[in-house]
């Protein structure tokens, strides 16, 4: 029997997986990944509760992150396509106009 | 739809009526002509002020197996909440307009993000929370870029979601660590559990974690970086907008959360909610201090009122409760009052962004002026205006109910203040002295009129007679008691 | 037994997580990214929640990694990074802060942990999670609908032509 | 009667606000007529006052803001019937000394002017510290617009550095009224900012330290105390005459007013155990002012400085803590609004006519200017402290009450009475005397009807002072007594052990 | 009773000053002259109906002194300060004096400044300082013989700098009340001594209460009010201003820097006497002082070579005696000197300022001489001042003088300090010198300039002079005991209980050295300085020109070093430490809002470090708790 500390050790490196992609990648499209990977950790440890309390709300909440992470994306996305349409770059150190 | 389920949906009958309001318009502006979407902002008050009316009626209850709670603390919050959107209407159409960005989703977008915080105030479960709080969030990411052909606005909008998405992150990983330290994302049960086990790290750590997403919404420092750069690419009517609302959602769920349900660990809270408070009073100001472009320096300016915000928050009392709503009423009218000012400016047929843009102001419409310095001087805090009350109901009550730690921020919040005067009354020094540059315009914008008189208006009523606002939420908090 | 499927899943998720993140591709991170939803998949399956795997796979691998891939292809974007570093102390600040979150997060998380529960064999079913949806979570079953509403609109609003301005 | 006179300038400056700024004529004259009517309120209300009370009297009370404890609450005492007094006098003489010299914006300048009236009355008359706190800080912002709108060219810096310096200090004011309240809530059992009810409870000794340390922090600032003055220097300079006059006969009386108001009531131990630290920056002030005016250039610098050292004066007679020291303390508050009042329409008067305060840029006036000779002369003198004017009555009890608590007070403050002439007498014959070098003499004209009429008055008060003081003197000595008496039972039986 | 006349003597020149301050530039200038001497005329001629008013009260019994309160000036607690006037035998004779001398003085103004321009404003300062100088005398409270005190030196100044188009004028008048200042300062001191021990500033309260004071209290008091006195009267060491102050014009000169003004030190201690000599040690100093300075002051007038400066350090000198005779405990000897010397002073100073008319204000003793013939009139009664002050019998500085040296003599039999005496006979011989020095080259010898065509002054000038010599001549009647001493028997009274003379001097012997010193001296001077001659006594004559070099050293020592630390003050400190630190921490807020601003960098992928940073804090807070 795998313990839930092996399943929640995963989620929280996974999460930090996902934060220092954030910090280190430029593409934005690969930050948006980044940042889903938090979130798949996040659902990892909800499920591993959910199993461990023996309640299923943990799952329920997953699904609501399933929606929300659905419609991050497409905002992302369409944000990004957005700005490389007028800079034709998804470099996001490109998107520095606005600093001080 | 069994019994339960009408008195529940009757509870959220404002917030049903706020969205309801938004599909409406989205039906409505499919077959209204171009020229005729001034009857989109008619419908989206209209709906307003029936959900204000509504808001205002309805009982209070528990409802949705307990992730639903309207209360005064709801009540207040979302009466306040509507009339930012109402605000947040008013200011875009001419606006909009004027930059061809006039479209039924504008209003959709301010519906749907009133329609989040309004629940924010109202979530009495964390999975609730970050749910409106999403609501509140993913219509502010698309207003801010809603000037799509313009870069800073495209910018402002990828930033905001960038971080946004990112502190949500963070936020939901501490719902996860609550729930599995306490099995329940109900405020209350995880307030009653916490009691059961204060020292329980995943749960500390959990709440810490809720610190952030809530901290990132409300921009406290050192998660205030997105609002000055968004604000400043932001539309203005959509910084106007966010600048209020997304406030107000955070701080009533702040609230809601921390003094509310967390009780059992308010030593802990309050030391971090005060160092953040803190460092938000004082980085913000002073990074006020030598900025050139207005809505940056509106931005920093509502960065540091977090702060202060903060304070009352971080004590936590039923009076520093009562303090902080009042105080958020303030905010509302003089910083949509602030940003409306810019709204009536044109530069070159763009925003009019520099604040040497204002010079001599005074010159050329003296009531906008000297509206201007109404709003600066209460920003700044200085009597007899609304923000001086603001200030000093937070401070009393931190004083009174914050111990050292209370009197310690007081003393950070006031000086702070001190440095704070440079930089608002330099925008109303500006406007008096100096000749107006040739190429900055005045709009003649009814609308926008409308909400300076308002928001005008609000500040020195709430300066010179406090007590009618202030009576309001000192029966909420002694409701809260 | 269940060792013998978690090692092997775990191992394939990190390795995926670290090809989301390290990948000079962008097409790379996807796959990557898809592999570490497979192996989430899996453990969903392990930690008894059926339903969630299968929308794990659903809506993650056939609905968002393929949008991702999708706007990888309209945006030619092969690589999408400048060659200039402008940030040059990002990389070694973020990895070691990193580190030290790591620490952190993971003495919070194993804070929590217990034994498993006991749970019925219908734990984690289609049904028992749609009763909770549509009973309990009523009210964020339909703010779910707003905000993908919200998303919509979004969607709408951001990807219009750009009316009157100048295409650039 | 407080409250009409506290608002009529308020109202006024509504009603002038829907004149159009072209109007310059109508707006002078109307702001002049609200200041007059303001004038004869306070001196009806002069001569109401019964100076044998030493209580507060035509008081007015009604509450504010009741779920913060906050009331209105106005009344007079002998103290601030004197202020009030001073107040409503310079202000039409400020108002009618700058139709000269103020032909820009007349409009926003006359609002200012009033708003500042109001606020600076409120200040006086008002015995609610949060009231007291609001007018306070409501004097700073049209005080700085008067610098920063219509002062000379560094008039940015100058009105940034007033605004913050005094605001700084007085913020932490502020917190100090908060803590007090809250001590209130505590020993009172309600909650109040009202001063009476807050002095009836008779602070700890031990709390009374810190917080009178806020207090005296903002009103050292104002007066303003030896090493915190800079700030006045450069107001001074860069301030428009009128604003100079107001910010000298006026604003810096807040600070000693605040000393005599809220010391004696609410910190009588703290008052009386820092009364020698006072006394210390008092002398040095009064010694360091003099000393820094003598070798200033600049004609409005050197009147500032002499306002330090004048104001020294002020601060040694409160801290000599007898009915002399307080006594000449009050009546020295207003001789140096009289006074130094005067100076500043002086050098205004010339520098509206050659636009220079360079003391260089003068010489041999008086051949040009005889009348302005004589009213510079009577006002130097007076600035002086000499005996038949109104600055040796204050300057004497002032002595007499130092010297009664301590000898060496007076002993080296009467160091400030040689210095004053010294540095007086000497801007004077470098202005006046000597052959014509003036760079501008075609320009020196000697006063005009109107100007005359603005020191007229200002000339009259100093002999009517320096001659009968007891006018003024009798009206406060119930009060001034009544302080005293609640400072020496304080010290004598401490209230901490309740 | 006619004593409550005594306002008037106040009021009229106060009505003088009045008229000609408000409306003398309207009115011709001759007439405004007139108005002030009129009403000169008339506080003197209200002065004598009081002096026979009181002279009916002095029957035995009656107080001596009769105080006229007459409002309440100034309270406070325990003060109250009554403006209020005090007639006794002591006001009664300055006042008559004062106005006396001022009469004559203003008629000769009105010659003197008949082409002055300005001739209203001096007359209206006239009258001001004769009201002043007048309210000085008859002043029935410490405090307002105070104001008068203050008052006649501001008038001083006004006069002084009365040509304040010459920058030495103006400076001198400065430098006058400056000085004066400085002994106000201690005056003041004292008064608030006296005050705080006393609990009254009522002279005559003062007066009698002073026996009670405490010998530290009476001493200190005494010694401050002295200060106060040497400042006014022009005694060591604040004499500097006297000297500067003749840049007046010339009756101010013979009215307020011979005749009356200075004179008010030695009235303070005369109107304090129970005071000042009752205090222990006191006395001796007071006489030193007199004495020094009276020697002092002689051997610079020795070398001046402006007539006018002569006068002016024979006026220091001549105070210097009549404080001698305040230390030697003889008050009335004092005031007797005090009134001759007013006749003989304004005497010499109207006749210098007469010889200044008459050479277009050439006043430099080296570019005189020769001018007896030509102003014959002037010249004779120079001659009877220098007679007079040089202690010639039958003289009246003779008599007054003498009477001095007989006290100190006294005092030197009482106490074995013989020095004042000594020093106050070496200075009679000076004087006789330096006056004669002083006639000799204005009057004998030839003319220096041959271009010159002096001329004799007019009637209005001469006629006071004439009035003033007679009264030179025979003033001495008014104390010498051939005639009954009326002044000192109308002053003893008043003054006598206060002192105490072990034993008598022997006065004839005393006489006689006086009179063979004064003629040696007249003798000496006659011989050295004949024929215009004017020997320069080498490095003693340099020393005495420079006045001891005393004015030097003050600005070396004092003013210099006073100016250089204002300046550091001003400078380094204000500037450059104060206000620094003040704008210091508005530069390091500006700094930090910069570095504040800079932590914006725009980068996203920053901000999140930010947030990730802020995280750890946060949950590791919470973690490590």
């Amino acid at each position: 029997m795998v313990p839930p500390g092996a399943y929640l050790l995963l989620s929280a490196v996974l999460f930090v997986l996902g934060t220092v992609g954030v910090l280190v990648r430029r593409n934005a499209l690969i930050i948006f990944m980044a940042v889903e990977l938090m979130l798949n950790s996040v659902n990892l440890a909800f499920v591993t509760f959910a199993r461990q309390l023996g309640t299923v709300d943990g799952q329920v909440i997953v699904f609501f992150v399933l929606v929300v992470a659905a419609v991050e994306v497409v905002v992302g996305l369409a944000l990004i396509v957005d700005i490389f349409r007028s800079r034709d770059s998804v470099d996001i150190d490109d998107v520095d106009l606005l600093r001080g | 739809m069994s019994a339960t389920l009408v008195a529940d949906l009757a509870l959220v009958a404002p917030e049903l009526m706020v969205f309801g309001t938004a599909l409406l318009i989205l039906m409505i502006d499919l077959w209204l002509p171009p020229n005729r979407r001034g009857w989109l902002v008619g419908v989206g008050l209209a709906g307003v002020a029936w959900a204000g009316w509504s808001a205002a009626g309805v009982p209070d209850g528990i409802g949705f197996s307990g992730m639903y709670v309207r209360d005064a603390l709801t009540r207040s919050g979302q009466l306040l909440a509507l009339a930012v959107v109402g605000l947040g209407i008013l200011v875009a159409p001419e606006y909009l307009r004027r930059t061809r960005l006039e479209r039924g989703e504008y209003y959709v977008l301010v519906l749907t993000a009133g329609g989040g915080a309004m629940l924010m105030g109202a979530s009495r479960d964390l999975l609730m929370l970050f749910l409106s709080l999403e609501t509140l969030s993913i219509p502010l990411y698309v207003l801010a870029a809603t000037s799509r052909a313009n870069v800073r606005s495209q910018e402002a909008g990828m930033k905001y979601f960038l971080l946004g998405a990112f502190a949500s992150a963070f936020f939901l990983y501490g719902v996860a660590l609550l729930y599995g330290a306490t099995g329940t994302t109900r405020l209350a049960d995880l307030g009653q559990a916490l009691e059961r086990m204060p020292s329980s790290t995943s749960a500390a750590a959990g709440v810490g974690l809720l610190t952030i997403g809530l901290g990132f919404k409300a921009a406290l420092v050192p998660f205030h970086t997105w609002a000055p750069d968004v604000y400043e690419g932001a539309p203005l009517p959509a910084a106007t907008f966010m600048a209020v609302i997304a406030k107000i959602g955070a701080f009533l769920a702040l609230l809601r959360v921390f003094p509310l349900s967390l009780g059992a660990l308010a030593a802990q809270w309050t030391v971090v909610l005060g160092a953040l408070a803190a460092v938000t009073m004082i980085l913000a100001n002073l990074a006020a201090l030598g900025q050139t472009s207005y809505k940056r320096l509106l931005a920093y300016s509502s960065i540091a009122h977090a702060g202060y915000l903060l304070i009352g928050v971080a004590v936590g009392t039923p009076a520093a409760i009562s303090a902080v709503l009042n105080y958020l009423v303030v905010y509302a009218a003089m910083t949509t009052g602030a940003f409306a000012v810019a709204i009536a400016v044109e530069r070159n047929g763009q925003e009019a962004d520099r604040i040497d843009d204002y010079a001599g102001l005074y010159h050329r419409a003296p009531l906008l002026a000297v509206a201007t310095a109404l709003f600066m001087i209460s920003l700044a805090g200085l009597p007899p205006l609304a923000g001086f009350f603001a200030k000093l109901g937070v401070f009393e009550a931190a004083v009174e109910g914050g111990g050292r730690v209370g009197l310690l921020l007081v003393l950070i919040g006031v000086l702070s203040s001190v440095v704070s005067v440079y930089y608002y009354l330099r925008v109303a020094y500006v406007m008096f002295t100096g000749e107006l540059s040739a190429d900055v315009r005045i709009n003649r914008s009814p609308l926008v009129n409308v909400v300076l008189v308002l928001a005008a208006a609000a500040v020195v009523q709430m300066g010179i007679a406090p007590s009618t606002v202030n009576a309001i939420a000192h029966r909420v908090g002694a409701f809260l008691r | 037994m269940e060792w013998l499927i978690f090692v092997p899943a775990a191992c394939l998720a990190l390795a995926g997580g670290v090809g989301v993140i390290a990948s000079r591709q962008p097409v790379h991170s996807a796959l990557a990214l898809l592999m570490v939803l497979a192996a989430l998949a899996v453990m969903y399956l392990l930690l008894a929640a059926q339903f969630i795997a299968v929308l794990q796979v659903i809506v993650y691998a056939g609905a968002i990694v393929v949008l991702f891939l999708f706007v990888i292809m309209l945006l030619h974007a092969r690589r999408g990074e400048g060659s200039r570093e402008k940030l040059p102390r990002q990389r070694a600040a973020a990895i070691v802060l990193g580190a030290v979150y790591l620490v952190v997060l993971a003495v919070a998380v194993l804070a929590a942990t217990g034994p498993f529960a006991q749970v019925e064999p219908d734990f984690g079913t289609a049904q028992q999670v749609g009763q909770s949806l549509f009973g309990t979570y009523i009210l964020p079953f339909e703010l779910a609908s707003i905000i993908l509403l919200v998303g919509m609109i979004a969607a709408v609003v951001l990807g219009r032509r750009q009316s009157g301005e100048e295409p650039r | 009667m407080l409250s009409t006179l506290i608002f009529l300038p308020l109202a006024g400056a509504v009603l002038i606000g829907f004149v159009p700024r072209d109007r310059e004529h109508m707006i002078r004259w109307l702001g002049l007529s609200v200041t007059l009517g303001a004038l004869l309120l306070a001196a009806r209300l002069f001569q109401l006052f019964d100076g044998s009370s030493g209580g507060m009297q035509f008081s007015e009370q009604t509450p504010w803001v009741p779920s913060l404890g906050i009331g209105y609450h106005v009344g007079v005492d002998g103290i601030s019937l004197l202020l009030v007094g001073l107040t409503a006098v310079i202000f039409p003489i400020a108002l009618l000394g700058s139709w000269g010299s103020i032909t820009e914006r007349v409009k926003a300048f006359t609002l200012a002017m009033l708003g500042l009236e109001t606020a600076v009355l409120g200040t006086f008359l008002s015995l609610d510290l949060i009231l007291f706190y609001v007018f306070w800080e409501a004097v700073l912002i049209p005080m700085a617009f008067l610098i920063g709108i219509w002062g000379s060219a560094n008039r940015r810096y100058a009105a940034i550095k007033f605004f913050l310096y005094t605001m700084a200090a007085s913020v932490l004011m502020l917190v100090a009224i908060i803590a007090l309240h809250v001590i209130g809530i505590g020993r009172l059992g309600e909650r109040t900012f009202d001063l009476q009810r807050l002095a009836e409870m008779g602070l700890p000794a031990g709390l009374q330290g810190p917080l009178f340390a806020a207090f005296a922090l903002a009103f050292a600032v104002k007066v303003p105390m030896w090493p915190l003055h800079t700030w006045l220097p450069d107001a001074h300079t860069e301030a428009p005459t009128a604003g100079s006059v107001i910010l000298a006969a006026v604003l810096l009386k807040m600070g000693t007013y605040g000393f005599v108001r809220f010391g004696p009531s609410l910190f009588p131990q703290a008052l009386a155990a820092s009364a020698p630290l006072i006394a210390t920056l008092a002398i040095i002030g009064i010694l360091y002012g003099a000393a820094v005016s003598w070798v200033q250039t600049d004609l409005k610098r050197l009147v500032a400085f002499s306002s330090v050292s004048h104001l020294g004066f002020v601060m040694l007679g409160i801290a000599a803590l007898n009915v002399q020291g307080l006594q000449g303390a009050l009546i020295q508050m207003i001789n140096h609004g009289v006074s130094t009042g005067a100076l500043f329409l002086i050098v205004g008067v010339l520098y509206d006519r050659t636009h220079s305060r360079a003391i260089a840029d003068y010489g041999g006036v008086a051949a040009l200017m005889p009348r302005f000779a004589a009213v510079f002369t009577i006002v130097a003198v007076s600035s002086a402290a000499l005996p038949g004017t109104n600055g040796f009555v204050g300057e004497f009890l002032i002595l007499l009450g130092a010297f009664r608590t301590s000898s060496w007070w007076a002993a080296l403050a009467v160091g400030g009475v040689v210095l004053s002439v010294v540095y007086l007498l000497w801007a004077y014959q470098q202005v006046m005397h000597g052959p014509v070098t003036a760079k501008h003499p075609e320009r020196l004209v000697d006063l005009t009807p109107r100007e005359m009429l603005v020191f007229v008055p200002l000339i009259a008060m100093i002999f009517a002072v320096g001659l009968y003081p007891r006018a003024l003197l009798d009206k406060s000595e119930a009060t001034v007594k009544a302080a005293l008496t609640r400072i020496e039972q304080a010290v004598a039986a401490p209230v901490s052990r309740r | 009773m006619t004593i409550q006349f005594a306002p008037w003597i106040l009021l009229w020149p106060l009505l003088g000053w009045l008229t000609n301050g408000l409306i003398g530039r309207r009115l011709p200038r001759v007439l405004s002259g007139w108005v002030a001497a009129l009403a000169v005329a008339a506080s003197f001629a209200t002065a004598l109906v009081v002096l026979s008013a009181f002279g009916e009260t002095r029957a035995p019994g009656m107080s001596l002194s009769i105080g006229l309160p007459l409002y309440s000036w100034l309270g406070a607690g325990d003060l109250d300060v009554q403006a209020g006037l005090l007639v006794d035998a002591l006001s009664l004779v300055m006042v008559l004096t004062i106005t006396g001398v001022g009469l004559l003085i203003h008629v000769y103004s009105i010659g003197y400044m008949a082409e002055d321009p300005h001739a209203s404003r001096y007359f209206a300062y006239l009258n001001l300082f004769m009201f002043s100088m007048l309210l000085l005398v008859l002043a029935g409270n410490l405090l307002v013989l105070f104001v008068g005190w203050e008052l006649v030196g501001l008038c001083s100044y006004l006069l002084i700098g009365f040509w304040f188009t010459r920058p030495a004028a103006a400076t001198a008048g400065r430098k006058a009340f400056v000085v004066n200042r400085i002994g106000d300062a201690a005056f003041l001191l004292g008064l608030l001594i006296l005050f705080t021990s006393l609990n009254t500033l009522d002279i005559l309260k003062i007066r009698d209460g002073a026996a009670g004071l405490s010998d530290g209290a009476r001493a200190l008091a005494a010694l401050l009010l002295f200060a106060g006195a040497t400042g006014k009267s022009a005694q060591l060491p604040l004499h500097v201003w006297l000297p500067d102050a003749m840049e007046g014009p010339t009756p101010v000169s013979a009215l307020i820097h011979a005749a009356t003004m200075v004179t008010a030190g030695v009235f303070l201690i005369a109107r304090l006497d129970r005071l000042f000599l009752t205090a222990p040690g006191v006395p001796v100093v007071i006489a030193m002082v007199g004495a020094l300075t009276a020697f002092y002051a002689a051997t610079v007038a020795l070398r001046q070579h402006d007539l006018k400066r002569v006068l002016a350090y024979s006026t220091i000198s001549q105070l210097g005696y009549m404080f001698v005779a305040m230390g030697s405990l003889a008050p009335a000897a004092g005031i007797f000197h005090l009134v001759t010397h007013a006749f003989f002073k304004a005497l010499l100073f109207l006749a210098a300022g007469s010889v200044m008319h008459a050479m277009h204000d050439v006043i430099d003793m080296r570019r005189l001489g020769g001018l007896a013939r030509p102003l014959r009139w002037t010249a004779g009664g120079f001659v009877i001042g220098v007679l007079a002050i040089a202690g010639i019998p039958p003289f009246a500085g003779f008599f007054s003088k003498d009477l001095i040296l007989e006290h100190a003599f006294a005092l030197g039999m009482h106490t074995g300090n013989y020095l004042p005496y000594a020093l106050g006979l070496l200075t009679a011989f000076v004087t006789a010198v330096y006056m004669t020095r002083a006639a000799m080259l204005t009057f004998g010898g030839r003319p220096a300039d041959q271009n010159a065509h002096p001329h004799e002054s007019p009637p209005l000038m001469l006629w006071p002079m004439g009035v003033l010599a007679v009264l030179a001549a025979g003033g001495g009647a008014l104390g010498a005991q051939a005639a009954g001493e009326p002044l000192l028997r109308f002053l003893g009274p008043l003054m006598a209980p206060a002192m105490e003379i072990a034993s008598s001097p022997p006065a004839l012997l005393l006489a006689g050295v006086s009179i063979a010193v004064a003629l040696a001296g007249v003798l000496i001077g006659w011989t050295a300085y004949r024929d215009g001659r004017d020997p320069s006594l080498g490095v003693a004559g340099t020393f005495f020109e420079r006045g001891w070099y005393i004015n030097d050293l003050y600005e070396a020592v004092i003013v210099a070093p006073g100016k250089t630390l204002a300046r550091w003050l001003a400078g380094p400190i204000d500037l450059g430490l104060i206000d620094a630190a003040v704008n210091g921490v508005g530069h390091v807020f500006g700094g930090f809002g910069e570095a504040a601003r800079r932590l914006q960098t725009g980068y996203a992928r920053q901000y999140a470090l930010v947030l990730l940073i802020g995280t750890i804090l946060i949950v590791g807070y919470w973690v490590l708790r």
